[in-house]
């Protein structure tokens, strides 16, 4: 059994999802203990993939409808038929952080989202959209991977307009539809090019027959731009806030990591399929890094100076979150600069794979504590109702265990030890600052303006006198948020106080999946 | 913003242009695509066969028993992204349900619009009412002809499944549904968990091998698993093993998937239309 | 050559019909003419030997798609302001 | 030659929706232009399959020939699976466009614009 792993990893959920409403009609009870149940089985299989995938440093490939699961190739055939999953590193430690993430959302939701009759709806779209992300990180396929894209971006637009009958929210499902619509167009366009060129969708057969032609390039550009596009990266970054702000708290702690499985694509195809660690490494791989360096640098910089000048609690944290995208692709950007740079021994060992370690490990701090703040954040905006930090003030003497968890999370995402964002950018700061001082130091100063913004927010939110009067909803905040932001805070100091622990585990896996490809 | 725009247009048409030059003229490389069978069934060399629609056409035939090999991609080669695009179709119906979910309760049902005495819609012309009376049990039949037939002709799951549901926009246009749109509802929602589950189901079914395999291809006649002559044949109907199965739970789901769509989308324009009091 | 030529004419349709999908104010109008692109596509369709994509587009590009955008523009306004 | 026009037919949909998308106000439209884009790159990749001389890819009731050719099948495969996806994208947009103008009153982004910085 253990062989079909992979695959069972996306039906389960996908026929718990089918199953919801049937459930539902048994008893509220027997819904939520179903989806909990579904929800940790997937846990606890990706946990199990661990000493295979992490700690062996292998890889697991399943064919779907073959013969035999394991055999890639048809006998006598040197090119794949059928779709492939694979799971390297990578993959493995993308899933895990969905998986947590979405394990956390749900125990969240299961008391925050009131009981009316669209909440099994609710219930479905999270199963759906988690499938979507474990599928889209999993595969080897381009086609695989578009429809794994459009399974998330469709839950999220409906997720994103849950709250149908305000005013808002229906336009910001539209908008994110619209963009993931346009985004996912033009990836097919792009798999197509490839198609005619090479015959097939695999992404390793495709990667080892590369001749960078052209026709290549163009793919490259169709396929990257809208996935940087979904992944909140600078220029095309305005729907982030739109959305994130209107989502409930819940929803918009999963959408960081869709975002992230996006930013997922970006790294897998311009590793995996697009680069050519074999032999003349051209000069457009080394450009390729610089323009993620810059659209890191950038979206660093601009996300934070937009955040500074909110005053709705839950937009300032979106552009936070683009700000800290930033960072993840100034590492990964900078691995691949140093990469490609020629000489890949002493130069990438000495500080351009510390800048991936950096990079992909932010990945995983950055869902952990934004995904933190955004759920504190749904407690702060029920309790006032309304998103405007001038009209809160006070909380801290109703809701102590919520403005506890606001400090751990504000505090790693400023980059204060001992928690997890300190250790992933410090990895990042050093690195970068032997390859190019000046972007190290945007770094540091993009942080110092992040502690400053959310150190505004705690003002506003929770310090000062206590006013009930101003206070809109009272009921006490249950057991499941109160076990979801706990799992997250945990994790958050952990991950802070052991570091080298989830680099040697988990990280340097990734990085091995990424970079050494035969 | 407007610059940018500009720019990006330019970019993107000037990329498009440049593409259609550097692309292939029509019909040259992917492969030899000729399909050089022998009536003993063995294939040919096998190493003539580079690139994967190639091998497609050479063995799709021998491996899935099925003569469209249209069909043999879609629920045999690549039957897992069938499977992921059928949830996107449960994904858009979920999704409709419960945006339209506060509109679409009622307080009561809409208004039967049927003649208590014929049994037919009171505010189209007879023409119509007839009309569709006709058609659609002949547009369903169609359609089921299409699905069960989808490894021998051109049709399959996904065709029949819309043709069937072009059958309910009829209905719908012609006011045969009006009442009871809720009982509709259920049930249409009922069949379409129904066909995804059996098409999970039946990937499940061949796990014994992997998730999603033939396993009842060329097997024995009773199990739709009758062994066929390759190159051109006549077609038989207990051939291909899974994949009319597979086909008629795509078929089931896409029916009623599309029509629970367009069923709710009609009932918002109905609620809307009976609020203003555009119904008596 | 005939079908050639008519192929050139059926693309040149396909075209003409997209614009005027674009270039009509009225909703309807813009609906009505992007079914008809469909079903031009359809034949396209047939024509470069795919018909099975042929079925499906007649069915949901031509039919339902049309029915869908039909009910949006009757629920919201007809006339882009 | 008639391929020729194929690829310009694609180039000039995909085009012209990219055209509408950034120049059109209405969400209607919005969603009618990314309809012809996905048909724009529905026709490129049948286009990319198709075989001058070929025949559908279909055994039952082929010409019987020796050297029978065919046109690819996997283009079709993928085809049937976006035209669907399509439909669903285009059903879940106009829900959305529907509601947006129930609670908004207006279809137009600029007027919708406002919208966003509430309070």
């Amino acid at each position: 059994m253990s062989k079909h792993l992979p695959i069972l990893i996306i039906t389960i959920p996908l026929l718990t999802a089918f199953m919801m409403p049937i459930a539902a009609r048994v008893g509220i009870r027997f819904r939520n203990v179903l989806m909990l149940m579904a929800i940790l089985a997937i846990n606890i299989m990706l946990l199990s993939l661990i000493p295979e995938v992490a700690l062996n440093f292998g890889t697991i490939f399943y064919t779907v409808g073959a013969p035999n699961p394991l055999a890639i190739n048809p006998e006598g055939l040197a090119f794949p038929i059928r779709i492939i999953l694979k799971i390297d590193g990578f993959s493995l430690f993308m899933g895990l952080i969905s998986g947590t993430v979405a394990l956390v959302a749900f125990l969240y939701s299961w008391k925050f989202i009131k009981e009316d009759g669209k909440k099994t709806y609710y219930f479905i779209l999270m199963l759906l959209m988690l499938v979507g992300m474990i599928g889209l990180e999993f595969t080897n396929d381009l086609f695989n991977f578009f429809v794994f894209m459009e399974i998330l971006s469709i839950s999220c637009a409906a997720l994103v307009a849950y709250e149908t009958e305000e005013k808002h929210p229906p336009y910001a499902g539209y908008k994110y539809m619209l963009i993931s619509a346009i985004a996912t167009s033009f990836l097919l366009l792009g798999i197509g090019l490839l198609y005619a060129q090479y015959g097939s969708f695999n992404m390793d057969y495709i990667h080892n027959e590369m001749n960078h032609s052209l026709l290549d390039k163009m793919a490259l550009i169709f396929m990257l731009i809208p996935l940087a596009m979904k992944a909140g990266a600078i220029p095309m970054h305005m729907w982030v806030p739109d959305t994130y702000s209107e989502a409930p708290a819940p929803v918009t702690a999963m959408l960081v990591t869709a975002s992230q499985a996006s930013l997922y694509g970006v790294f897998r195809l311009s590793f995996s399929l697009f680069g050519n660690p074999i032999s003349s490494i051209s000069i457009n791989y080394n450009s390729l890094g610089w323009v993620i360096i810059i659209l890191g640098v950038l979206s660093m910089f601009v996300g934070v100076a937009m955040a500074l000048v909110q005053h709705d609690i839950k937009r300032l944290m979106a552009f936070h979150a683009v700000s800290q995208t930033g960072y993840m692709l100034l590492g990964v950007g900078v691995g691949i600069a140093v990469y490609a740079a020629g000489d890949k021994g002493a130069a990438f060992e000495s500080f351009g794979k510390v800048a991936m370690i950096g990079g992909i490990f932010h990945i995983m701090n950055h869902a952990f504590y934004k995904g933190l703040l955004f759920l504190t954040s749904g407690v702060i905006v029920r309790r006032f109702g309304t998103r405007n930090l001038d009209k809160m003030i006070g909380l801290a003497h109703r809701d102590t265990f919520t403005a506890v968890a606001f400090i751990i999370g504000a505090l790693a995402i400023a980059g204060i030890p001992p928690f997890n964002g300190f250790a992933s950018k410090l990895l990042i700061y050093e690195s970068v600052y032997k390859f190019s001082p000046l972007l190290s130091i945007i770094a540091m100063f993009v942080s110092v303006l992040t502690l400053a913004s959310f150190v505004k927010v705690f003002y506003s939110a929770f310090l000062g006198p206590r006013r009930d009067d101003l206070i809109h909803n009272t009921e006490p905040i249950s057991a499941g948020m109160k076990i979801g932001m706990g799992i997250l805070c945990v994790l958050v100091v952990l991950m802070g106080l052991f570091p080298e622990v989830v680099i040697d585990v988990l990280v340097e896996p990734a990085i091995a999946g990424l970079v050494t490809i035969r | 913003m407007k610059i940018a725009s500009f720019l990006s247009l330019f970019l993107i048409a000037g990329f498009l242009f440049v593409g259609i030059n550097r692309l292939h003229p029509v019909g040259q490389p992917l492969g030899n695509q000729n399909v050089f069978i022998d009536r003993t069934g063995e294939l040919t060399d096998i190493t003539y066969v580079d690139t994967m629609d190639d091998y497609y056409l050479r063995n799709g035939q021998r491996e899935t028993g099925s003569n469209n090999i249209v069909a043999s991609v879609v629920f045999d080669y690549r039957g897992f992204d069938t499977m992921g695009e059928a949830s996107v179709l449960f994904l858009v119906v979920t999704s409709i349900s419960m945006l339209l979910y506060p509109s679409i309760r009622l307080k009561r049902d809409t208004v039967d619009l049927r003649d208590p005495r014929t049994g037919f819609p009171m505010d189209m012309t007879r023409i119509v009412s007839n009309g569709t009376y006709l058609m659609f049990p002949l547009i369903l039949a169609f359609g089921a002809y299409l699905v069960i037939h989808g490894h021998l002709s051109p049709g399959g799951g996904f065709q029949g499944g819309a043709v069937m549901a072009s059958g309910t926009a009829l209905l719908i246009i012609s006011s045969y549904i009006t009442s009871h749109l809720h009982r509709t509802y259920n049930i249409f929602s009922f069949f379409e968990s129904l066909g995804l589950t059996i098409f999970i189901g039946l990937g499940f079914a061949g796990i014994g091998v992997t998730f999603l395999s033939n396993f009842l291809a060329n097997t024995s006649p009773a199990f739709f698993g009758r062994v066929i002559d390759l190159g051109p044949n006549s077609g038989y109907l207990n051939s291909a093993g899974l994949l009319p199965f597979l086909s008629l739970a795509i078929g089931m789901e896409v029916f009623f998937g599309l029509s629970i769509i367009l069923v709710s989308m009609f009932h918002l324009a109905r609620k809307e239309k009976d609020e203003k009091g555009m119904i008596k | 050559m005939i079908t050639s030529v008519i192929f050139i004419i059926l693309c040149i349709v396909i075209i003409v019909t997209a614009m005027l999908t674009l270039y009509f104010r009225d909703l309807l109008a813009s609906v009505v003419s992007y079914s008809v692109m469909s079903l031009v596509l359809t034949v396209v369709f047939l024509h470069l030997d795919a018909p099975d994509v042929a079925i499906a587009e007649a069915g949901i590009g031509a039919a339902l798609t049309t029915c869908i955008f039909v009910i949006a523009v009757r629920l919201t306004r007809r006339r882009e302001e | 030659m008639s391929d020729f026009f194929l690829y310009v037919t694609v180039v000039l949909l995909i085009f012209l929706g990219v055209v509408a998308l950034l120049y059109k106000r209405n969400l209607i439209k919005i969603v009618l232009a990314i309809n012809i884009v996905e048909s724009g790159i529905n026709l490129f990749f049948l286009t990319l399959g198709y075989r001058p001389e070929g025949t559908a890819p279909i055994f039952t009731l082929a010409p019987a020939l020796s050297d029978l050719k065919m046109v690819l099948p996997t283009p079709q495969a993928l085809i049937l699976t976006n035209i669907v996806i399509g439909f669903a994208t285009s059903a879940l947009m106009l829900t959305f466009a529907i509601l947006t103008y129930r609670n908004n009153r207006t279809l137009d982004i600029f007027k919708l614009r406002g919208v966003e910085d509430h309070e």
